[in-house]
């Protein structure tokens, strides 16, 4: 119940963005839709903690790793809907967008969300697909939001990327509709009824089939070589929208393709599907490792960081055994990490005006609070105490090492690579000398908090976990 | 109180002091206060816990899962090899600690002193944790945190755009080393199932000799890096320098330890039975360190890159003590192998004590001239007596002169050399050899260094007019400096006590349980090793130093020509007037060594020459000679690998084409490509 | 009786120092077909500085000042601690191989700060040509002596005469490849051609004589007793590891008055080969002189191979 | 419909598709699109026959309104609005373009792909001409220089499924048929959008000038 609660509050809230031109109203529509999804999402978790698993009707239900997907969305919704509310007016105060424009935002930004719950919680593959879809429809101009010629090359690329990759998954999620036979099937096709089918599957058709979807929402994941939009469009979209792709939808994309891949694996067995995680893993790993020394961009830079970590967590998923728990901890972590740096980074532009890292010196003398944040978050993404990122991948490759141990020192190797290219990009933008007309003023506390409370939060739970998400990353767990 | 009450509360109050003073951002004062309150109690609880730890013999071993993360678990065992580190740790943090009261109050007003707190506090329970893990993950944690930490310390004077460039390569170098280390470990783990240090040296025979062989390989990388062998050094003269001198003391002379230890703790504890050439390699690197690192030694100006390059060396002659020891350990001779493992950590201990002195001495200097360039010092000590009196004594026991410290551990490790030349193979010989030779060169060269380091600093007239404002240091750095250079000397003194001592922490591991003594020690007697080839005492020397020098200066002051009348004069001139640019420059001075050695140093020499008038090639007006050296390591090792980087960037690059074809043709062909592959 | 012993063992060393300068320089004059001056010369010459007043530079620190004391003490401790003219005196305490060496470094050490301390140009390239030599000499210095201490199984200097070390007749060519090895370091150490010219006072070759130029009246007359000691040292280092004939191996008087006397003679051995030396080569330039060092230290390597080879 | 018409049906969408490869006039490329989408909406509407379910029959109004009727009128207002008539180059030229077409679509009947067009045993050429259309779709928007051709390559994809699951038999309710078609309209709706805003900002349509972000 919570959930149809939860998807009609955001839809509720687009409506009254279409309905009301006071900026304020929109605003807190939003932020109060955001609100109510996180608790809503706590609920969710908590009943999916005890329960198992969470119904609405055969339509809607929601596994562990759903519920903590779940979490993530409406924690980085709720945050992204406080911070852009901010950030927006920052902009308008700064002419770079007109006053109307923030409307159009928060319509497309609750529509966005909405569709994200409808794809983590819809039970039939079809209908999560049309929602994966629909994310894509509603972004398309939040990314050309500012209208111009790169904004708009930004989402071209991304729209026509996208759509070739989604329908490639389109038929790979058709062609899992081989497992029930012609003329038998009765009422909705849910993930759990195609698991209880799969056995009916030609194997060639399944191994097929999941290489279509692999591929196809990958695109949507960005894993190399079908990454290529994700720069652009990280880098041309207003930042808070930055942090929803980076936070929210990726782990979605993810979500959905492990859900194909247990069926996969209950037909062809798990090392099919390990090796293409391990492929796509470290390729995803390898490029961001080599591009990130010569970025010049640090939304960009944000955007390779998130490749590469879709690159761990795959291998994590590759690697299986007790890499998997790590991963799906991995994907919490970097979820919050990332979208406090997306958010960090709207700070960064909304200071410098630029998002070239040459444009941007010596911010500690100008914005030391987001420059501190900025620094402890590169620390957290990379993996340096007492963030927990460096203990997911310390498990992930401990896991890697027993099965595949060239892969695991490669990837250890590269990552390392990454991190002197990200490094060198965030000690160029902290420390220097501050460029001359900058003084340091204070910082809004408004564009300070969203990224402040998520990395609050990482902190903790690289400490400690509370009991129900433990449970339910261990039940994800054992599930994937 | 129980070890594990002392233990938990050591670290307690650094954490304390680390959160603390981050809540006094806002007033320098206080947060110094906090900062040093915590960090000396907490050194002082460090030293009390490590004593008693020592006394008692007993092994602290403690352990705690944490839920949610499988594999990691709080696990500590304390040893006597690791009792003995916290010792180090905690004294030479205690004296840093002190002297940084009245050092960091330069910072006030300019700087975060809350920040400088939180990551001194911090730094500092890093190297404690590192060398008490006994899990992988854990020991990766705190190794981490120290590494962080001290990059954090190194770049906080980040107003300077050098000390932000040396952190960069710091900490790049350092996480390089963590992904050797990471992959050590996991080889470890894989084959024996665990990350705990205890379960893994049950299991050691487990691991295959081409993993053990690759595992060393690895590891001695990664904590080769932090311990600055050569040529993985680069970074240590660079962020040496750059961190607030109190710190630099302790990196130099406790943080890069921490690869020391680890390396004992793995070869000789961990992965037992370790073959021949590990120990061999490792004594080879360290006759390469401890020679290239003082001949750089002697090229530098600035005294605490100087300084820097000499932990180098000392890392060296470190690592022949431990080299040496894994080398006689894997030929069943556990005799000599606990000998060269006293010599090395004796020369730990001695090196901590000594290398911190000197960085603190050449602190207070910086503090007073406010440069680090040798060239403009001079005759600093009519105006800081006390600290060119540290000073002199940190040459000294750097310098391996007797009755100071630092000659007990090099005698050591030659001993430990010389046995091995007696006993080894061929090969072995020939290697002990070089490394006893390696050795000997760099006490020579060594020695010149620090004549030159403390003439040029100290002696002479003053270089610039900074040095004319020079006050002695505040009584608190004084401290700081006197209590260590007091221990350089009684650690010289008493070596006897203190190798037996050593012996028994030596014998802490499993290699060397049950070991007879080896060597023997009477206050009189000092060191002497039990097959009779050698003897020496500290103590013996410096008692008749003592009445002997005091007899001749009896004999020569009061029993010869008592009327003796001493006339001041000025230095004889040559008949013009001696100014400071007359007098030997620290360039000049090593200028001699540096050319001997070009082959090694490739030094360039530039000579800039500004005539009077343009078109008169006759008259010079000013003359500018720079002699630069070309550091090999960077043309061979370092700009090849960023080149190979780089250039696969710009292949990775072109990927990213912006055009949307070829994006497409990407999935196109993945498709296909996976596809083919997969079916 | 133990007590005499004891006693001449301590004084020998500066006592006789002054007499080998005064014989090398006679020798040298008779080389030069000079009469020269009395062989007891330098005596007379350190009884006139030790009565003369002193003039210090007002750049001087107490380094200056205390050095003389300093280096002369450690000329005096380690004279005393090595062995002379008997096999029955074991020193364990200062009597070893490295702490010789390094005690020595003492000297040398305080000697280049006093070079540097009055801030004249003299002195600080004084001290930087003698710590390049220094630094350049330790390796075939120490190797030297190993060679000798690992054929007699102990590095106790005081203990190798006792050993029976010519009864091995397989070590010849060993200890006499570390004798010439020894013999380039000493002429190194102890500031003889061709690294030096004790007796000229020009700046582009000095090097001792650069460091002690401030020095005058008993401060002076410290300085050169010692560096007379050391030479005397490096001498009976020389004659007693790699020719001990004669040495007292037990406390009777003959065999101690044969034991001093052929200490006498071996040190003369050494003064006229000094002197020999300094009246048929020429000093060498400067860069020419590492060469001789890292000879002095090859040799040795090879010494030492040859032990266990053959 | 007799599997004779059906393939004949089929036979046109590929026909067409190839014509998009070397068509000249983005126009024509439009009416083509047309054409191919009807044959599509044929087959589904044999395939509502076959099954009588009237919800069907709506989808296959609606998908004749989107994609025969709606989908060519925007485009080729899209071209008149522009006067874009001349269709962007493509990268390979004519006959290069045939050979590759020819090797796709002898990849698409090869046996490797067998499990795949023999779901439905009976449709097997079925099957694997639609696999080939959809290869050549892929190939389309991979070898078209313009961005209309490009929207087009990429609806005749979602044409070329559409008909592949009609005869492998895995047709989908028609609620789900309609969020299906429904994102489709969105789809197509943003995308000419964008053409149009393209070209305003850039002048051209041409997607090798369109490629100022790298890296």
């Amino acid at each position: 119940m919570e959930l149809l609660f939860i998807i009609s509050t955001f839809f509720i809230a687009a409506i009254i963005g279409l309905l009301t031109k006071r900026r304020r109203v929109i605003e807190y529509a939003a932020i109060i839709a955001s609100a109510i999804s996180l608790v809503g999402s706590f609920i969710i978790a908590n009943k999916v903690a005890t329960e198992k698993i969470y119904n609405v009707s055969a339509v809607f239900s929601i596994d562990a790793l759903g519920a903590i997907i779940l979490l993530i969305i409406s924690i980085v919704s709720l945050t992204t809907a406080i911070y852009s509310v901010e950030y927006l007016r920052q902009e308008t105060a700064k002419d770079i967008i007109r006053v109307n424009r923030p409307r159009q935002y928060f319509i497309l930004l609750n529509l966005f969300m909405m569709a994200m719950f409808m794809a983590v919680s819809f039970n039939n593959p079809i209908l999560a697909w049309i929602s994966i879809e629909a994310t894509s429809l509603s972004t398309a101009f939040l990314i050309s939001f500012y209208n111009k010629p790169s904004a708009m090359e930004a989402a071209w690329k991304y729209l026509t990327v996208n759509a070739v990759g989604l329908l490639i998954g389109f038929f790979g999620t058709m062609l899992y509709f081989t497992a029930f036979q012609p003329g038998s099937e009765a009422g909705l096709v849910t993930w759990q009824s195609l698991l209880a089918n799969a056995s009916h599957m030609n194997p060639i058709i399944a191994k097929i089939a999941f290489i279509f979807v692999l591929i196809g929402y990958g695109t949507k994941v960005g894993f190399v070589p079908m990454h290529t939009w994700k720069p652009d469009a990280y880098g041309k979209a207003p930042a808070p929208i930055g942090a929803m792709f980076s936070a929210a939808l990726l782990p979605v994309a993810i979500l959905i393709i492990l859900k194909f891949r247990i069926i996969t694996n209950s037909v062809v067995g798990v090392a099919f599907s390990q090796h293409l995680f391990l492929a796509f893993g470290l390729m995803s790993i390898a490029v961001p490792a080599f591009m990130m020394l010569i970025l010049k961009d640090y939304k960009r830079m944000l955007a390779y960081s998130s490749i590469e970590n879709a690159g761990v967590i795959a291998l994590g998923f590759g690697f299986g055994g007790i890499a998997i728990l790590a991963s799906i901890l991995h994907i919490i972590y970097h979820s919050l990490v990332k979208a406090s740096l997306f958010f960090l980074s709207g700070n960064y532009l909304l200071k410098y005006n630029s998002a070239k890292i040459e444009n941007v010196k010596g911010s500690i003398n100008v914005i030391p609070i987001t420059s501190v944040l900025f620094l402890a978050g590169f620390m957290a993404i990379t993996g340096a105490p007492p963030f927990g990122i460096l203990i997911t991948k310390i498990l992930i490759f401990s896991a890697g090492i027993k099965t595949y141990p060239i892969i695991s020192l490669i990837g250890l190797l590269l990552i390392v690579i990454l991190f002197i290219g990200f490094f060198k990009h965030a000690v160029a933008m902290v420390f220097g000398k501050k460029p001359e007309t900058m003084k340091r003023e204070k910082e809004n506390i408004w564009l300070i908090l969203p990224s402040l409370s998520l990395m609050v939060l990482v902190l903790l739970l690289s400490f400690y976990q509370p009991v129900f998400l433990q449970t339910l990353i261990n039940n994800a767990a054992l599930q994937y | 109180m129980t070890p594990e009450i002392g233990f938990a509360s050591l670290i307690s109050l650094f954490i304390v002091g680390a959160i603390g003073s981050l809540f006094f951002r806002n007033n320098d004062k206080l947060a110094n206060r906090w900062q040093s309150f915590f960090a000396i109690t907490g050194s002082l609880t460090g030293i009390f816990f490590s004593i008693s730890q020592l006394i008692s013999g007993k092994i602290l071993a403690f352990a705690f899962a944490i839920p949610g993360f499988p594999l990691l678990s709080l696990s500590l065992y304390i040893d006597a090899i690791s009792a003995f580190f916290i010792f180090i740790i905690s004294l030479i943090a205690l004296m840093c600690s002190i002297y940084g009261i009245d050092y960091i109050k330069h910072y006030y007003g300019k700087y975060d002193l809350g920040a400088l707190g939180f990551f001194f506090n911090a730094f500092i329970v890093g190297i404690i944790l590192v060398v008490s893990a006994s899990n992988a993950i854990f020991f990766l944690i705190a190794w981490e945190t120290m590494s962080f930490a001290s990059y954090f310390l190194v770049i906080y004077d980040h107003h300077d755009k050098e000390n932000v460039k040396a952190g960069f390569l710091y900490l790049i170098m350092t996480q390089v080393g963590t992904v050797f280390i990471m992959g050590a470990f996991l080889l470890m783990y894989k084959y024996t199932g665990s990350f705990d240090f205890r379960t893994i040296q049950a299991n050691a025979g487990l691991i295959p000799v081409l993993a053990k062989n690759l595992i060393f390989v690895f590891a001695l990388t990664g904590f080769g890096i932090k311990a600055g062998i050569i040529p993985l050094h680069i970074w240590l003269p660079a962020a040496h320098p750059a961190a607030p001198s109190h710190v630099s003391a302790i990196m130099s002379g406790v943080m890069i330890k921490s690869g020391i230890f680890m390396m004992i703790r793995v070869f000789l504890d961990l992965i037992q039975p370790a073959p021949t050439w590990w120990g061999l390699t490792i004594i080879t690197i360290g006759a390469i360190s401890s020679l290239l690192g003082v001949l750089y030694a002697l090229t530098e100006h600035d005294i605490k890159r100087l300084l820097a390059y000499h932990s180098i060396e000392n890392i060296g002659i470190i690592l022949l003590g431990v080299g040496s020891a894994l080398t006689f350990s894997s030929l069943n001779m556990p005799g000599l192998a606990l000998i060269s493992l006293v010599a090395a950590l004796f020369h730990t201990l001695n090196h901590a004590t000594f290398k911190s002195l000197l960085f603190l001495s050449a602190g207070s200097v910086i503090n007073q001239t406010h440069t680090r360039n040798m060239e403009e010092f001079g005759g600093l000590i009519k105006f800081m007596p006390q600290t060119a009196l540290f000073f002199l004594i940190g040459s000294m026991a750097i310098s391996a002169l007797p009755p100071f410290n630092g000659f007990f551990s090099e005698w050591l490790t030659y001993q430990a050399l010389f046995q091995g030349i007696a006993v080894l193979s061929p090969i072995g010989k020939g290697i002990f050899m070089l490394a006893a030779g390696s050795l000997a060169f760099t006490g020579g060269l060594a020695l010149a260094c620090f004549v030159k380091a403390f003439g040029v600093t100290f002696l002479a007239r003053p270089r610039s007019e900074e040095v004319e404002h020079a006050k002695e240091s505040s009584f608190l750095m004084r401290l700081g400096m006197g209590t260590l250079a007091t221990l350089s000397l009684l650690f010289g003194i008493f070596s006897g006590y203190l190798i037996t001592a050593m012996e028994n922490i030596g014998k802490s591991l499993a290699v060397f349980k049950n070991m007879p003594a080896i060597t023997e020690a009477s206050t009189g007697q000092g060191l002497v090793l039990k097959n009779n080839f050698s003897s020496v005492s500290g103590f013996a020397f410096f008692v008749l130093f003592l009445i002997v020098m005091a007899l001749v200066y009896y004999v020569t002051k009061h029993l010869i020509y008592k009327e003796q009348k001493i006339v001041t004069g000025t230095t004889w001139d040559c008949g013009c007037d001696l100014g400071p640019r007359m007098e030997i420059t620290a360039t000049g001075f090593s200028r001699s060594i540096i050319l001997i050695f070009k082959k090694i140093l490739q030094p360039s020499i530039e000579h800039e020459i500004e005539y009077v008038t343009t078109d008169n090639p006759y008259t010079p007006k000013s003359k500018t000679v720079i002699l630069g050296i070309n550091d090999i390591h960077y043309s061979y090792i370092y700009q090849p690998l960023q080149a190979i980087i780089k250039k696969s960037s710009s292949y990775v690059k072109k990927i990213q084409s912006g055009n949307v074809n070829t994006y497409i043709a990407y999935i196109f062909i993945a498709l296909v490509v996976t596809l083919f592959l997969a079916l | 009786m133990k007590f005499f012993i004891l006693l001449i063992q301590i004084l020998f060393v500066p006592a006789i120092s002054p007499l080998c300068l005064g014989i090398i320089k006679k020798l040298k004059a008779k080389f030069q077909n000079r009469q020269g001056a009395s062989i007891f010369q330098p005596y007379n010459d350190l009884r006139k500085l030790f009565n003369k007043d002193e003039i210090i530079s007002k750049d001087a620190s107490w380094i200056f000042k205390i050095a003389p004391y300093i280096i002369f003490t450690i000329t005096l401790i380690i004279g005393a601690s090595i062995p002379q003219f008997t096999s029955f005196l074991i020193n364990n305490y200062t009597g070893d191989l490295l702490f010789t060496i390094y005690a020595l470094a003492i000297g040398t050490f305080f000697l280049a700060l006093a070079g540097m301390d009055i801030g004249s140009a003299f002195g600080g390239f004084g001290s930087s040509r003698e710590m390049t030599v220094s630094a350049l000499a330790e390796g075939g210095f120490v190797f030297s002596l190993l060679t000798v201490a690992l054929i007699n199984g102990t590095s106790n200097l005081t203990k190798i005469p006792a050993a029976d070390i010519l009864s091995h007749k397989q070590f010849l060519l060993s200890l006499a490849l570390a004798f010439v090895g020894f013999v380039l370091v000493m002429l190194a150490e102890t500031c003889r051609f061709p690294y030096d010219n004790p007796a000229t006072h020009l700046e582009l070759t000095m090097i001792h004589e650069a460091m002690i130029l401030e020095y005058s009246g008993k401060k002076l007359a410290l300085l050169e007793w010692a560096s007379a000691n050391k030479l005397v040292i490096f001498a009976i280092l020389g004659a007693n590891l790699f020719f001990p004939f004669g040495i007292a191996q037990t406390a009777t008087l003959g065999a101690l008055a044969i034991g001093i006397v052929a200490l006498l003679l071996k040190i003369l051995f050494f003064c006229f080969m000094i002197a020999f030396i300094e009246s048929t080569i020429a000093k060498y330039r400067f860069f020419r002189l590492p060469g001789f060092l890292m000879l002095s230290f090859i040799l040795n390597i090879v010494a030492i191979g040859l032990i266990y080879l053959i | 419909m007799s599997i004779v018409t059906l393939k004949i049906l089929l036979e046109i969408m590929f026909l067409t598709i190839v014509f998009l490869h070397i068509s000249k006039k983005n126009y024509d490329a439009a009416i083509a699109y047309g054409i191919q989408s009807f044959c599509v909406v044929l087959i589904l509407f044999n395939s509502f026959q076959e099954t009588g379910n009237i919800l069907m029959l709506f989808i296959v109004l609606l998908t004749l309104v989107v994609k025969v009727i709606l989908a060519p009128t925007f485009f080729t207002r899209l071209v008149r609005k522009h006067d874009l008539n001349i269709s962007i180059n493509t990268y390979l030229n004519i006959s290069l373009t045939l050979i590759t077409v020819v090797i796709l679509t002898a990849i698409a009947h090869s046996s490797k792909l067998l499990p795949l067009t023999t779901i439905i045993p009976a449709n097997q050429t079925l099957l694997a001409l639609s696999l080939s259309v959809m290869l050549l779709a892929l190939f389309l928007i991979v070898n078209r220089q313009g961005a209309i051709l490009q929207i087009i390559g990429i609806l005749s994809f979602e044409n070329a499924i559409v008909a592949f699951t009609v005869f492998a038999g895995l047709e989908q309710s028609a609620a789900l048929q309609f969020g299906i078609i429904f994102d489709i309209v969105i789809w197509i709706t943003i995308a000419t959008t964008f053409v149009s805003m393209l070209y305003k900002h850039f002048g051209t349509l041409n997607v090798t000038s369109i490629k100022n972000l790298k890296e």
